[in-house]
């Protein structure tokens, strides 16, 4: 249908969704940002989303904001 | 310039007051428009000042007012206190009324206005209402309820607001004294409920006035504007009725305020607990009301020694209808049926024979001229299977027909039932039907006599004849009607279906020749 | 147009009256004060300013037989029938008055020059039989009380 | 159960003073409650006093008169109805004297009534005729034909019910009905006297009236005036089976009247304690779907969804599904299906698919339907108070003293309960409504709310914040409740950031659109007006920041004191009669049963134990996650219980793309729906007539749903469920679903007590029922919060990305309305379609003028994502800048024009606010027309080959 339909591809969608969790908790600061976005990740993810995040992490420096970026660094750590 | 009293009350604009005032106007005169003195066969009547003494004419037309004026007229009736018609009454209510400019709070307080108030400003509200217990006033509606116990049960009632309730909704046939109170001293009233007001602890007031009273409307919101600050913080507002005598009954009325349909109410709550709003609510008569700035002024005592039995102090009789001296005649209780109908009322207007009278409107019962030595007393009337009522007399003549006034009775019921209860709803409207089967019953067997084809307008009971289905006999007929009376009598919510059998089994019981039964037949009338 | 009107003399008494409820009778002599009947298409805006229901508002005005829904004749006769004047004649004056105008009681004559209400007592219950004659009371009817009533309405 | 009426006492009984009174009736002593009338104390004492104008569930009126007793020293008859009961009193209910007087009564009713009694369709179900037995009438001498009101036309305006004015005894127990329980005032007594009539609005038939049907003046009919069409038709019921209604989440409880196994109508059950004996038009007659020609009864399979469908046996399909994911995981691994439960279905279906994918699929790709609803309430409450659920029943809203409702329209979405609301509201508690639109709660006949702020769609977190602004800055909070039950130290972090200055009612003006001065005097009305009370709905939950508003309102009723006693609390309106069961059920992917984490060793190693099977310690996928998966190529199959996505959920292509693209989608429903039409099987579904189980409402509560007829489809969902299963290989066998509710009660701790043998007795039980709450919890967190001290969140307003602009200047929400329901898949499938037969879309005048739109016009409304057409509505319900509309129709399928942005917490979908253009156009839209070929293309049925 309409040709100019937006819709975010995966992808884009696991960046977006990220940074979406960061910017809601900044609030707290960042090291409980940081913190409550990486346990929102890990407790709300399934395993191949949160593979891929991390690949896109490493695959596109700057998609994601400094907290989502510290987050998925530490999820995938553990 | 000459000072002449000319009434303005409905009943004298009826019968040309407005015409005979301006052309006194037109002659260069001071015109007082006063109330009325309540006897109507000298209105339109005016009282010319001389000498600082009032020389009444009545009744006087326009074209009276050089006779009138010099003095020669033939219709001079002197001091018109002085009349026997004033001079036996005892005016405790009415005593301005007639006299004074009813909206000249110069006139009123000149006229002992306000004393009452003043006095009850000084007390504590109890000691007020043990006042009004003291004298012995009982509600003027009817019901005949001691007033200062009502008022107590509000005075005690906790609550955030409180309200005081005039029930001026004077629906009766025979009854015109709230309308002259209102219309001739509506400060007295006002007087009365500012009282009422102290006494229970309510601020805001409400009187409730029949449309048909256009004059008393317009009398009661002047009044009320020219009195505001003489009761404040005390405030009055009129609210006017729409045609439905049923806001007569208290909780109907209270409905009516509130902005719904004119229905009764289930009681309890009762009103003074749970009344206007939901809030404590003092709802007395009129009469009841404005009899409290004398009992206030004048002492319980003064009141409470006139009266009868457990009647005490005045009431203010209207007598109405076929009557020679038609008018209010406020007098203590205990004077009977006779004295006030042949005395003081002088017999019919027609000239013939009194056969019966009402006494209490269109729910009161009908009494033949054998029971006239009955005493005016809530009691003694109960007793006699009748009702005081609002304490309207109506005379008929002997060319009434009961049992048309039995029918009129039902119609009457029928046409302003609130529509509630079954007895009332339906039983009235077969009261109607069953009526027309005994007059055509009784027809079909005496003379028919004229005027007696037209019923009324209430269409759906003029096609209700069953000869074939039902037993339309004159016993199966009458025996339904006293049943039917039986169910409407106590089964009915109110007292508009609880009281249309009075009139109905009185005309029944008192005058059986006219249903038909087998009595002495009565000469042919007309 | 007459809605319009209506909607507007509502809002603008409602304005200074207020909106509660028990405010529905006064509003309701208003309308009919000045427009000269209840009309059904001013009952959602009179619900809308009491905040009621429209069947709230119709169960009233059907309630009060002075609310009239639709209009009255040029003149109004209101005619008592009740007993003080029946005493004096009042059901033969009834009779009488529904030939001389030309209209059965409680209607309005084809040319809507006159309705003829019955009304139950007006309070002049010594002086009867009465009627209110365009808002005047007249006592005392008899049949030439009735022709000079008749002319008035002819008029 | 047989048929019997339930009993009516007559009144309804006495608000309790806590004293009691002895008196005698007939001679026996008796002692009951203060200010119980004489008729119910009779009732409940044995003897029956007759009665036409009282029944229990409206105040007494006292208009028929049969009721009249003798009171000992008193005169006259008082009505047993009207008369309360009083110390000492001696009442006499049978004489000869009062049989005369009933007599009298009856007789006066018989000579308005028709005595067609034997072709009346309540002949045997009429309290006239039963009472004019009761007083022995034999004889009406006044004959039949004097006046009456017989002979008026009846009113069959209403698709559900017949008015048949003729038959009417002017009782108005419909107009109190009308008044007292639903609260609608439609109803009135028009004229006086003999010629007083029952009125709906101004004389008007009954559908152009003012009625919303909810029936309430049906059932308090005492004769045949106001009689369901069912009725008429099938005749009255010879049985009666309670059960639980299928609509939303107010989770009233019906008598299913039957006739052998014909249903002839639901009855609201008195007993019930969501409805107390009320209800709204779709659980009372909008039922007819259950038997609709459009429902599927045969299981259907097809090797791709160009094919026509091909009805087979039972046996083939399950064979079919299970082979079909065995062969997908095997290809491409465990995680490639997974399942969505259906809040519509019961709480054991819906354990059994979650159950399925858990232990059969071997993983946790298991959603649901709630995910786009109430998701965020889940999240935020769990976190907040420590408990997935709202805090209250409903009956405590009768204790509310300021009720603020945000986001959601109760009079449409949960009217049952919002004819309590305005009970309430009406006895004079205060109302504030937070809400874009005028929903009729903000004015309607008799209920006025004290503040409206109809504020800037996707603004909650901004508005919530001011209101907790003004209740720190001025000191409204209640330190001592903080103190006690908080963690002082977070409120103080909380207090300080949002006494901020750029948090006040002024700073947030220009986003809000809201007056300030209106937001302070709302927030201190609710902090200072007494018990105050939250209720809310998806326009709270179906946001970006759904979670962090439903934490923003718990901070605020933490922060007043209003949690843990009746009369206040937060409360979620659930939208579908099962969401909150589907949730306790563990139908997210992340959690089991009761909302333990799969993560969460302990617990897995219980489920394992139970299941003899190792679990997924992982998470699962959500539903836009398996999509996207789906449209990678990762996930290939799924099975749907109850759930139409396709319409339902956000962004319509993204979903098409995705159901598109796997390879075995199966569809359990009972039509062939949207989503069907990009399945590979069909498995029918069986309706909530036709199954035993249990539904959980919005209160917690869990109730019965019973079976009243035999499942058309042949099988009850719970055990196609457990076809598949064993299918799969595993070894289910249960023969009752109360076998599945003890399997739930020993694996859940919250519904430990939790047994059919107690719901059948008690009637329900609101969770947590265990050891610590023997008798279930009605209101939650007393003397404490379920997860220690209450937390309060920072919540910070993050705009949504969604936002206007040249292109899409308008911000379009979504809701409903009270005739239809969700989707409409049932609802449209009824005659309620005479209320709402289509979606219009809602815009200001202004708006509407600018775009030269008149009312009636067609519209095209345009976002990112797509387009669609509908018939434009002019109104001032909606603020300039806003549109609405309703989602209930495929044929406007409003959801191709919501975009996939979500809540940042839970992914609910942001429905509420979507950047739209509106202009006028001429009919539907090119994609519409395309959809309707497709559907009706894919919906095509082949002629069955051989029979089974």
């Amino acid at each position: 249908m309409s040709d100019e339909n937006e819709v975010m591809s995966t992808e884009d969608r696991l960046i977006y969704m990220a940074n979406q969790i960061a910017r809601n908790v900044a609030a707290l600061g960042e090291a409980e940002a940081v913190a409550m976005t990486a346990d929102h990740i890990r407790a709300f993810w399934d395993p191949a989303m949160k593979q891929r995040i991390a690949l896109l992490a490493a695959a596109r420096p700057g998609a994601l904001s400094p907290i989502a970026a510290a987050a998925v660094g530490r999820v995938v750590a553990l | 310039m000459k000072r002449v009293y000319v009434s303005r009350d409905m009943a004298s604009v009826a019968l040309g007051a407005d015409e005979v005032a301006h052309a006194f106007e037109a002659a260069g005169c001071e015109v007082v428009r006063t109330g009325s003195r309540g006897l109507f066969s000298i209105e339109p009547l005016v009282e010319v000042e001389s000498e600082g003494k009032r020389i009444g004419f009545g009744p006087v037309g326009p074209a009276d007012i050089a006779a009138v004026l010099d003095g020669s007229h033939e219709a001079r009736l002197g001091d018109v206190a002085a009349l026997p018609f004033f001079a036996g009454q005892q005016r405790f209510t009415f005593a301005r009324c007639g006299v004074i400019d009813p909206l000249s709070l110069k006139d009123y307080a000149e006229h002992g206005g306000w004393r009452g108030l003043e006095t009850a400003r000084g007390m504590t509200p109890q000691a007020v209402v043990d006042a009004v217990k003291a004298s012995g006033l009982r509600g003027r509606g009817g019901a005949g309820f001691p007033t200062g116990i009502k008022w107590q049960t509000v005075l005690d009632a906790v609550s955030d607001a409180k309200f005081i309730v005039c029930n001026a909704d004077e629906g009766d046939s025979g009854t015109f004294a709230d309308r002259m109170l209102v219309e001739g001293d509506p400060f007295c009233l006002i007087e009365g409920m500012a009282i009422a007001g102290h006494a229970v602890g309510a601020s805001h007031g409400y009187i409730y006035i029949r449309s048909e009273y256009p004059f008393a409307i317009a009398a009661m919101r002047e009044a009320i504007q020219l009195s505001a600050e003489r009761t404040a913080p005390f405030t009055l507002e009129v609210r006017v009725g729409a045609g439905a005598y049923v806001c007569g009954e208290e909780t109907a009325l209270l409905e009516s305020i509130e902005g719904k349909r004119g229905q009764v109410r289930a009681k309890p709550p009762l009103p003074a607990l749970a009344g206007l709003f939901g809030r404590p609510t003092v709802i007395n008569n009129l009469l009841s009301l404005a009899a409290v700035p004398f009992i206030l002024a004048e002492g319980a005592k003064a009141y409470a020694d006139v009266g009868f039995g457990r009647s005490r102090g005045t009431i203010p009789v209207q007598l109405a209808g076929n009557v020679k001296h038609g008018g209010l005649y406020e007098i203590g209780f205990g004077i009977t049926l006779g004295e006030l109908v042949n005395d003081i009322g002088g017999g019919t207007a027609s000239g013939r024979p009194v056969r019966a009278v009402q006494v209490g409107g269109p729910l009161g019962a009908y009494f033949p001229p054998s029971m006239f030595d009955l005493p005016f007393d809530y009691e003694a009337f109960a007793q006699a299977g009748g009702l005081i009522g609002h304490a309207g007399i109506t005379v008929f003549d002997d060319s009434v027909d009961m049992a048309h006034m039995a029918r009129f009775a039902m119609e009457f019921c029928a046409v302003e039932s609130c529509g509630k209860c079954t007895p009332c709803r339906i039983g009235s409207t077969r009261g109607v039907e069953v009526m027309d089967r005994i007059i055509a019953a009784r027809d079909s067997a005496t003379v028919v006599q004229a005027g007696r084809n037209w019923e009324g307008y209430l269409q759906k009971a003029l096609n209700s004849r069953t000869p074939d289905r039902i037993d339309t006999g004159l016993e199966a007929q009458t025996a339904l009607l006293r049943d039917l009376c039986d169910t409407m009598k106590h089964g009915s919510l109110c007292a508009l279906g609880g009281f249309t059998p009075y009139p109905v089994l009185s005309a029944l019981d008192h005058f059986p020749e006219d249903f038909g039964a087998k009595s002495p037949v009565k000469e042919a009338a007309e | 147009m007459q809605q319009e009107d209506a909607t507007r003399l509502i809002e603008d008494w409602t304005r200074t009256h207020g909106r509660t409820r028990d405010r529905l009778l006064p509003l309701l002599h208003m309308l009919q004060e000045e427009i000269g009947f209840i009309d059904d298409a001013a009952i959602p805006a009179i619900a809308t300013a009491l905040n009621l229901s429209r069947a709230d508002v119709h169960g009233v005005v059907t309630f009060y037989h002075d609310f009239r829904r639709t209009p009255a004749g040029r003149h109004v006769v209101k005619l008592c029938r009740a007993e003080s004047c029946q005493a004096r004649g009042a059901t033969a004056i009834e009779k009488a008055a529904t030939d001389r105008l030309g209209v059965p009681m409680g209607e309005t004559r084809p040319d809507g020059q006159v309705t003829l209400e019955p009304v139950y007592c007006l309070g002049l219950c010594a002086v009867g039989p009465n009627a209110l004659v365009d808002g005047r009371p007249v006592a005392r009817i008899d049949a030439a009380t009735l022709d000079r009533i008749a002319q008035e309405i002819a008029a | 159960m047989s048929y019997t009426r339930e009993t009516d006492h007559g009144t309804p009984p006495a608000i309790s003073t806590g004293r009691s009174v002895t008196l005698t009736i007939d001679g026996d002593t008796v002692t009951m409650p203060e200010g119980t009338s004489i008729m119910r104390a009779a009732s409940l004492t044995g003897c029956s006093i007759p009665k036409l104008c009282a029944t229990d569930n409206v105040e007494s009126f006292g208009s028929c008169r049969l009721c009249l007793v003798e009171v000992e020293g008193r005169n006259g008859y008082p009505a047993s109805c009207t008369t309360p009961i009083a110390e000492g009193m001696v009442v006499r209910t049978q004489s000869e004297r009062l049989k005369q007087l009933r007599r009298g009564v009856m007789e006066l009713y018989i000579s308005d009534h028709p005595l067609d009694c034997l072709t009346c369709p309540a002949n045997g179900d009429c309290e006239l005729q039963e009472q004019a037995g009761a007083v022995g009438l034999r004889d009406v001498r006044y004959g039949y034909d004097g006046a009456t009101n017989m002979g008026q036309a009846k009113d069959r305006s209403n698709p559900y019910f017949d008015f048949d004015p003729s038959k009417c005894i002017v009782c108005s127990r419909c107009v109190r009905a009308c008044d007292e329980v639903q609260g609608t005032f439609a109803l009135t007594i028009e004229g006086r006297g003999f010629d007083s009539r029952v009125s709906p609005s101004q004389g008007r038939d009954f559908l152009s009236s003012e009625c919303v049907s909810c029936g309430a003046c049906v059932q308090a009919c005492p004769t045949a005036t106001l009689t369901e069409k069912k009725v008429v038709e099938i005749g009255t019921p010879d049985r009666a089976v309670v059960t639980t209604c299928a609509y939303c989440g107010v989770g009233c409880t019906f008598r299913a009247e039957m006739r052998g196994e014909e249903l002839v109508r639901m009855v609201p059950w008195k007993d019930g304690k969501a409805n107390h004996g009320h209800s709204c038009v779709k659980g009372r007659f909008a039922w007819g779907y259950a038997q609709h020609r459009d429902r599927i009864l045969k299981p259907m399979i097809r090797a791709s969804v160009d094919e026509p469908w091909r009805e087979v046996s039972w046996e083939e399909a399950i064979a079919h599904t299970a082979s079909e994911f065995r062969r997908i995981q095997a290809k491409y691994g465990t995680r490639s299906i997974g399942g969505i439960t259906s809040s519509r279905c019961t709480n054991e279906e819906t354990f059994l698919v979650q159950k399925l994918i858990r232990q059969g699929f071997g993983n946790n790709n298991v959603d649901t339907c709630a995910r786009v609803c109430h998701s965020p309430t889940g999240y935020g409450l769990k976190t907040t108070f420590g408990t997935s659920a709202g805090t209250q029943d409903f009956d405590s809203v009768m204790q509310a003293d300021v009720i603020l409702v945000i986001g959601a329209n109760p009079t449409d979405g949960h009217p049952v309960f919002a004819s309590r609301m305005k009970k309430r509201l009406r006895q004079g508690a205060k109302l504030i409504v937070i809400d874009p639109r005028r929903i009729d709660l903000v004015k309607s006949p008799h209920v006025e709310a004290s503040h409206h702020l109809p504020l800037r769609p996707g603004t909650n977190v901004a508005m919530l914040t001011a209101l907790a602004h003004v209740i720190v800055t001025e000191k409204l909070y209640d330190e001592a409740f903080i103190r006690d039950r908080c963690d002082w130290d977070e409120f103080a972090e909380w207090a300080d950031f949002v006494s901020e200055p750029q948090r006040s009612p002024e700073a947030v003006e220009p986003l809000t659109g809201v007056k300030a001065t209106e937001v302070r005097a709302a927030a201190r009305l609710y902090a200072t007006g007494g018990n105050g009370a939250i209720y809310y709905g998806l326009g709270v939950t179906e946001h970006s920041q759904g979670s962090s508003t439903v934490m923003a309102i718990a901070n605020l009723a933490m922060a007043t004191g209003n949690i843990g006693r009746e009369g206040v609390g937060v409360n979620p309106l659930r939208g579908q009669n099962n969401v909150q069961g589907a949730c306790d059920m563990g139908s997210f992917p992340h959690e089991f049963s009761g909302y333990r984490h799969v993560s969460d060793d302990a617990v897995r190693g219980q489920f394992e134990q139970a299941w003899g099977v190792t679990l997924d310690a992982e998470p699962g996928l959500r539903i836009p996650n398996m999509l996207d998966a789906a449209t990678d190529g990762t996930f290939k199959g799924i099975f749907i219980q109850g759930e139409d996505i396709l319409q339902s959920d956000p962004n319509t292509h993204h979903v098409a793309a995705g159901l598109a693209a796997m390879e075995c989608v199966v569809v359990q429903d009972l039509f062939l729906n949207e989503t069907a039409n990009y399945a590979h099987v069909f498995l029918p579904g069986s309706t909530f007539l036709e199954k035993d189980g249990t539904f959980t409402n919005a209160e917690r509560r869990i109730q019965r749903v019973r079976r009243v007829m035999a499942p058309l489809n042949g099988h009850a969902d719970w055990q196609i469920v457990q076809l598949v299963a064993q299918a799969m290989g595993l070894g289910w066998s249960y023969a009752h679903p109360s076998e599945i509710m003890d399997e739930i009660a020993a694996l859940t701790p919250t519904f430990a007590g939790v047994h059919y043998d107690r719901l059948d007795a008690e009637g329900s039980l609101q969770w947590p029922a265990n050891d610590a709450a023997p008798d279930g919890t009605p209101t939650m967190h007393i003397g404490g919060f379920v997860r220690g001290r209450g937390k309060f969140v920072v919540t910070d307003y993050v705009p949504t990305d969604e936002k206007t602009g040249p292109r899409f200047p308008l911000l379009l929400t979504t809701g409903r309305i009270l005739s239809q329901y969700n989707v409409g898949a049932q609802t449209r499938r009824t005659a309620n379609a005479a209320w709402h037969p289509e979606d219009r879309l809602e815009i200001h005048p202004n708006d509407a003028e600018n775009r030269g739109i008149s009312d009636g016009d067609w519209v095209s409304l345009k976002s990112r994502a797509g387009e669609t057409s509908l018939r434009a509505l002019i109104t001032e319900r909606v603020a300039p800048g806003v549109v609405y509309t309703t989602f209930h129709h495929p044929d406007t399928q409003a959801n191709v024009i919501t975009t996939d942005y979500s809540d940042w917490a839970t992914n609910c979908p942001e429905y509420k606010v979507t950047a739209v253009q509106v202009m006028r156009s001429n009919g539907p839209s090119d994609w519409q027309r395309d959809y309707a070929e497709q559907a009706r293309h894919s919906r095509r049925i082949a002629p069955l080959e051989a029979a089974e």
